[in-house]
Parts: structure tokens; sequence; C-alpha cells
């Protein structure tokens, strides 16, 4: 038994799926994300699909900052996605509305509507950093 | 006949960003289309009440990160120009150099989008593996990849060095090599060619009629290209616009493609002509004034109102995007299409949301 | 058809395209604006970089003499760098790491004291 | 003071803005400024790379007909104006009623000189 459970524990991390949001920001994060995810950086390498089903996915990337209507979205896709999962703001938009922040259709960071697990500063931050990111945050789905 | 409302978007694979478009379908044809906006709006345009002029540069640069650094130089020219200053003319060579790199990554970022719209992933792949080509250029020369930031009030805050340019042309004759052998793909293949060809097709008068701008409105057959009125360093060099006449999705294909070109001779003879000297002039004035200033996107026109009364804060700044001109073309031309075509076409417009909203 | 093909074979015979983050990462570019380091022994305490700053991310306290900057909302433009009169800012090429909690966002230092000259 | 720029009143817009389109000239904007009282609209035009704006003084409450039958593009550009000063347009086909790109819990008309948008920042989780 204990040897299945190691196993699977394993192989989760082994396999995620990814799915990305972009939110009230520049754009810059998304790109950076997209360009994680061919050929130079190539997320597929620790078994990191982009999917967009949100009921297929396990790691969500928020980039850009949360505004009066994106809000609901963001609730109402974060509420599909099944447990485990994982949320990773990316990018300064994300943290904390960054340099938007006094606009007056800008609620804040994403932490604001939802709980993020992994923040990845940046403005945007480069592929590697948001490889960083959801690696360092893998750990959540070893329990 | 079955009419149903298809909702697509917010959230939807195809499209990099939120946006929902309501599609009323009769069987498979779409009959009409209405767009429903407003998840990226950020009201950027009324942050000049708490920030200053000179850090609404910043704020400029981060209307889009796909053409930020074009934002960034047309919000400072126009400042310049209340100002009453030229940045110098190596300044505004290096501007030049800096918003063709964007326009290439900006360009070959949509032809990569567009081939996975098409469902042709591996080149989409290849596309992006070109694309970083440029992108390390960007950073090598600037310090970041997306936003450079490179554009100050009065010129620029970073110089180019002999290394820099060198590795700028060795660079594009890379990327150069690599989009020629991507060009039978693009171009002739017979699936690629079943796909885009005749799709949302955009005739001429339509076009110019709905204010369509840039790469759209060159590939209905209309020559407008706002870099030939010579804003900045254009005015020393020679180009013509890129025309194709179909108004097709491959039309517009083709358009950025041949664009690609273009920005690489533009680049390389504006390296050539770099002339020594200052890259800023400075001054401690407050701009007043008002000023309409326009420059050429990736994605067409773009065109900045600004009124100032010569106080710390500007009094109103206005930015009509490229995208948010053509979203009328693009709500134009989707209805009488297939309801598989709808993603394709949509992106063959290249909608940026986050220009469209600010 | 046969173009793709073509292209694919070549990838498939050609060099590694993929750089093997984080197992072998690259050198970052010297001029890099990844995340900003501070030098306290230099400082005045003068405030133009809080004044600069676009995004309100540094905070000056004359009295506890500390300089703080929130990581989170720092943008790395760069203007406070070129604004600091003493030079006590520089671009640091290596970005910030990802965090777990929003606390730990914050940068912290102290000016020492110095005697007038 | 912009360049070539017309002062027009609201009920004889329509038929500047058909003059123009017969001369093949094209609409590239609209740009609404508040003053005091009220808020000045720009209309700027294009044709060959040279510009000229038509500049219309609105007073509060005002409507304003929409030139959308002469320039179809125009739709966007008034839904936009409409959500930031609150002018109302007559015969703007689609009509957003004011919620184009704004929500429903945005109350004041945000980029009125002085006047902050009423907006709660919070967002209940």
């Amino acid at each position: 038994m204990g040897m299945m459970k190691h196993l699977m524990v394993r192989s989760r991390r082994r396999s995620l799926w990814m799915m990305h949001f972009c939110l009230g920001g520049c754009n810059g994060c998304s790109i950076e994300i997209m360009a994680a995810l061919t050929p130079m950086y190539d997320l597929e390498r620790f078994g990191i699909l982009n999917t967009g089903n949100p009921k297929h996915t396990d790691v969500l990337l928020v980039g850009g900052s949360v505004n009066h209507r994106n809000r609901r979205t963001l609730k109402n896709l974060i509420d599909q996605i099944p447990a485990p999962r994982l949320i990773v703001a990316v990018g300064t938009c994300a943290l904390t509305g960054g340099i938007f922040n006094e606009a007056y259709n800008i609620i804040g960071g994403a932490n604001r509507v939802v709980d993020v697990d992994v923040y990845v500063p940046g403005c945007p931050p480069k592929p590697e950093a948001v490889i960083d990111g959801i690696l360092s945050g893998l750990d959540k789905f070893e329990q | 006949m079955t009419v149903s409302v298809i909702p697509v978007g917010p959230q939807h694979p195809v499209f990099l960003e939120p946006f929902q478009l309501k599609l009323v379908v009769e069987d498979e044809v779409v009959s009409e289309a209405l767009p429903r906006f407003g998840y990226v709006h950020r009201g950027l345009e009324a942050l000049v009440v708490s920030k200053d002029f000179r850090q609404m540069t910043r704020v400029a640069e981060r209307i889009c990160g796909i053409c930020s650094a074009i934002h960034g130089m047309t919000y400072c020219r126009a400042i310049e120009k209340l100002l009453g200053i030229t940045p110098p003319p190596r300044a505004q060579m290096l501007r030049l150099v800096w918003s063709e790199l964007h326009r290439m990554h900006s360009h070959l970022l949509w032809l990569g989008l567009f081939a996975e719209a098409m469902g042709f992933e591996s080149l989409f792949m290849q596309i992006f593996r070109i694309r970083e080509t440029v992108m390390d250029i960007l950073e090598q020369t600037t310090g970041n990849r997306v936003i450079i930031s490179v554009n100050v009030i009065g010129g620029v805050r970073r110089d180019l060095d002999a290394e820099g340019a060198d590795g700028i042309r060795r660079a594009l004759k890379k990327v150069a090599g690599d989009l020629e052998r991507i060009r039978p793909v693009l171009v002739d293949d017979y699936s690629v060619r079943k796909r885009t060809e005749e799709k949302g097709i955009l005739a001429k008068e339509r076009a110019y009629e709905l204010g369509a701008v840039g790469p759209v409105l060159r590939a209905s057959g209309i020559s407008q290209d706002i870099r030939r009125t010579g804003y900045g360093a254009y005015g020393e060099l020679d180009f013509e616009p890129v025309v194709e006449s179909g108004g097709d999705c491959q039309a517009r294909c083709k358009v950025r493609y041949r664009e690609l070109f273009q920005s690489m001779d533009l680049i390389r003879s504006g390296l050539d002509r770099l002339s020594d000297g200052e890259i800023q002039t400075k001054s401690k004035e407050k701009p007043e004034g008002e000023i309409l200033v326009r420059s050429e996107q990736p994605r067409g026109e773009v065109v900045y109102y600004i009124r100032a009364d010569g106080s710390k804060h500007l009094q109103r700044l206005r930015i009509r995007t490229p995208t948010f001109a053509n979203m009328a073309a693009l709500m134009d031309l989707l209805p009488g299409l297939d309801l598989a075509d709808v993603p394709l076409v949509t992106l063959s417009l290249d909608p940026c949301i986050a220009c469209t909203e600010r | 058809m046969t173009s793709m093909l073509k292209i694919l074979l070549k990838n498939g015979t050609g060099r590694y395209a993929t750089r093997l983050y984080p197992a072998e990462a690259r050198e970052p570019f010297a001029k890099n604006r990844a995340d900003l380091s501070f030098d306290p022994g230099c400082c005045r305490l003068c405030k133009t970089c809080s004044r600069k700053c676009p995004t309100g991310a540094i905070e000056v306290d004359k009295e506890n003499r500390t300089w703080k900057r929130d990581v989170f909302s720092c943008v790395f433009c760069g203007d406070c760098i070129e604004a600091c009169p003493k030079s006590c800012l520089s671009f640091v090429a290596r970005p910030p790491l990802p965090q777990k909690h929003h606390q730990q966002a914050v940068v912290y230092a102290t000016v020492p004291e110095r005697s007038k000259k | 003071m912009l360049e070539s720029t017309s002062l027009v009143d609201a009920d004889r817009l329509h038929s500047h803005a058909g003059n123009l389109k017969e001369n093949g000239w094209r609409l590239v904007g609209m740009t609404g400024v508040a003053r005091e009282g009220g808020v000045d609209l720009f209309y700027h035009f294009d044709r060959e790379l040279k510009m000229t704006n038509l500049k219309v003084e609105t007073e509060e409450d005002e409507t304003i007909p929409s030139i959308g039958d002469q320039f179809p593009g125009a739709w966007i550009h008034e839904n936009e104006i409409q959500d930031q000063f609150g002018i109302r347009f007559d015969g703007l086909d689609p009509d957003y009623r004011r919620l184009f790109f704004l929500e429903e819990n945005v109350e004041a008309t945000p980029i009125c000189r002085g006047v902050s948008a009423r907006v709660s920042k919070e967002p209940g989780k």
C-alpha cells in the first residue's frame, strides 16, 4: 500500500495540466507564459500540459490584476478546478495590482479574490521565473 | 432552422485574453455577433490624476505588452512636442531600431497564434522558436524581454554599443534564414491555404468605411502606413507599405509575413546610419498645450491626445489604440461565417484586448 | 505538406533547441533589469527614489532611518536608479525568487548613522 | 488648440460629418475632455495622412446625435464616451447603456475632472 501511494504521489508531480488566465494587465505575462510552453523553455519536460478546461486543470497561472468585471469570472473558474490545485500569480499586476493599483476599475492583485499559493515577481517575469514558480509549488501535490 | 446563441469566452483556449463573443447561430452559420468587453479594462487614462507626466511613461508602456516600445515612444514624442524639445538623432534612430524589433516580435507572435488557431501545432512551435531569437536580442540590448522601457522623455536611456549592433545584425540574419524556410508552409501549403483563403473577406471600401487600420487595412488593398508621415527617424529611411489585395485571412498573413522582412531592412539601414552623439535631451519644463500624435504600431495606427496645463499632472490623456478601431471591422466580418472559422478569423485581425480596453 | 516535413526532419537532426532550465541555467545578460540592489552605506535618505517611483513601491522613513521596497509592487523600470543622486541603487541581473507568502515581499534596509563632516 | 479644428453645434454635427464622408475622410477616433459644466467632444478624421477635427461643446445631460449611420465604426467610440462621461447618444446601435467597459457598481462617470469614481474597492472573497 505504501509503495502504491508513493508511486501515486510521484506520478502526480510529473503529470500536471495547466491553464492560464489573463486578467486586467498588459498581456505581457500572458506572452511570457506562452513562451514558457514553447520549444525554448518547454514546460512539457515536467509533464505540464496546457489545457483550456478548468475541470482538467491542476495548475492555474493568473496574470494581471482583478477588476470589477473579471472578478466573478476568476472566482467561477477557480471554483471549477478540483482540489488539490496550485494557483500561481504571475507578474506584478497579479501580485498587488502593480502600476494600475490606483486606477478606478482595479480592485487589486489576484489574492484579493482567491488564495494564491505561489507569487512570481517580475514585470513581466522571464519564462525561467515562471518555471521556477510552478516547480516551487509542486509540494502541494504531495499530501 | 434552429437559432441558438453561443457565448464564446471569457475564458477560451484560442483567445489569450478574456473577451466574450455572443454568437447568434443559425444551424452552423453565424448570423449576428455581439461582443462583451470590460474584463481587462483598467481605466489607466484616469491615472493622470495621481501620477506625474514622467511616471506616465511607464504606464503608457504597460498599456499593452506586445507593442509596449511603440506606446512608450508615442507618449514621449507627444510630451516632447509640448515641451518643444527634439531628441538627438542617435536617440531617434535607436528608437526606430527598438520599435522595429518590437514589431518583429509582435508579428512573429501573431503568426504563431494564427498557426495554432488553424490547428497547426508544429508550425506554432516552429515560429515561437524563431521568435526567441528576437526576444534574446531584445533582452541583451535593453535588459528585459517584453517591456523594454528604453524610452524616456527627451530620448532613450540605453545606448547601443558596436557589439550590440553586431548582435542585432547576426540575429536578423538568422531570423531571415529561418523565416525563408517556413515561407512555403505559410504561403503554399495546401491545408493552410484551404483553411485561410477566402475566409473572412473584408472588401476594400468596407474596410475604409469601418475605419480599420494597419495590416488589416493594407491586406484589403489600401496603402496606408503612418510611418510614411516621417515621424522620428522614419523620414530618413525609404520604404513602401506592404499591400495585398485579397482581404482574406491569407492576405493578412502575407502582409504580416512580408512586414517582417521590411522591418529587418529598416533595422539594418537604421543601424548603418546610426550617428554618434548624445542620447538624451534634458528639459526641466512642464508640458502645456493640446496635441494629437500618431504612430504606426504592429497592429496599426495609434492616436494619442494629450491636454496639459503646465502643471506636473496632465489634464487628459486619451489613447485610441489600433485594435479598438479594428473591433468594428471584426464585428462586421463575423456574420455569415461558419462557426468553426470564427476563432481563426477573429485571430486574423489580431485582437489585443489589453490595448482595446486600456 | 513536404515543406513542413523538411523542417521537422531538420529539427530532428539539428541541435537541441530547448534550454534545459533549471538543470542548466544560462548566465543572465550583464545589463538585465531583473532586480534591484540597494547599498545603505551611501544613502542620504533624500527620498528622491520614493518620489520618482511610478508604483509607490519604495518608502523612506527619515526618523527611523529605514529604506524599504515592496518587491511585489516594483515594476523594475529603473527610474529610481537614474534619479538617485548618490548612485546607491543598481540593477541585479538575476530575477527575484518566487515567494509563497505575501508578507515576504518587502525588502528592508537600515541606513547607518554617519558623522557630520 | 488642435490644428484644423472646427467648432460645430450638436444639431449640425450630422451634416458636417456627412460632408467629410463624401470627401473621403475616415473616422479615426473620438475624444472627450471634461470642462466646467460639460464635456468637449472631439471627432478626429483622417484622409491621406492629414487630419481634421470637429469639436462639439456639450452641456451636462445633453443628448448628442450618433454618427453611426454615416461611419459604421463609430459605435465603439460612442459607447466608450458614454461609459466615461455619461453623454447619451441618440440612435446608438448597439447601445450598451454605460455597461460597455464598466460594471453596474461604478457610480460616477470616472474620467470627469476632479471626480474620482465612487467605486468600492472591497471585493468580498
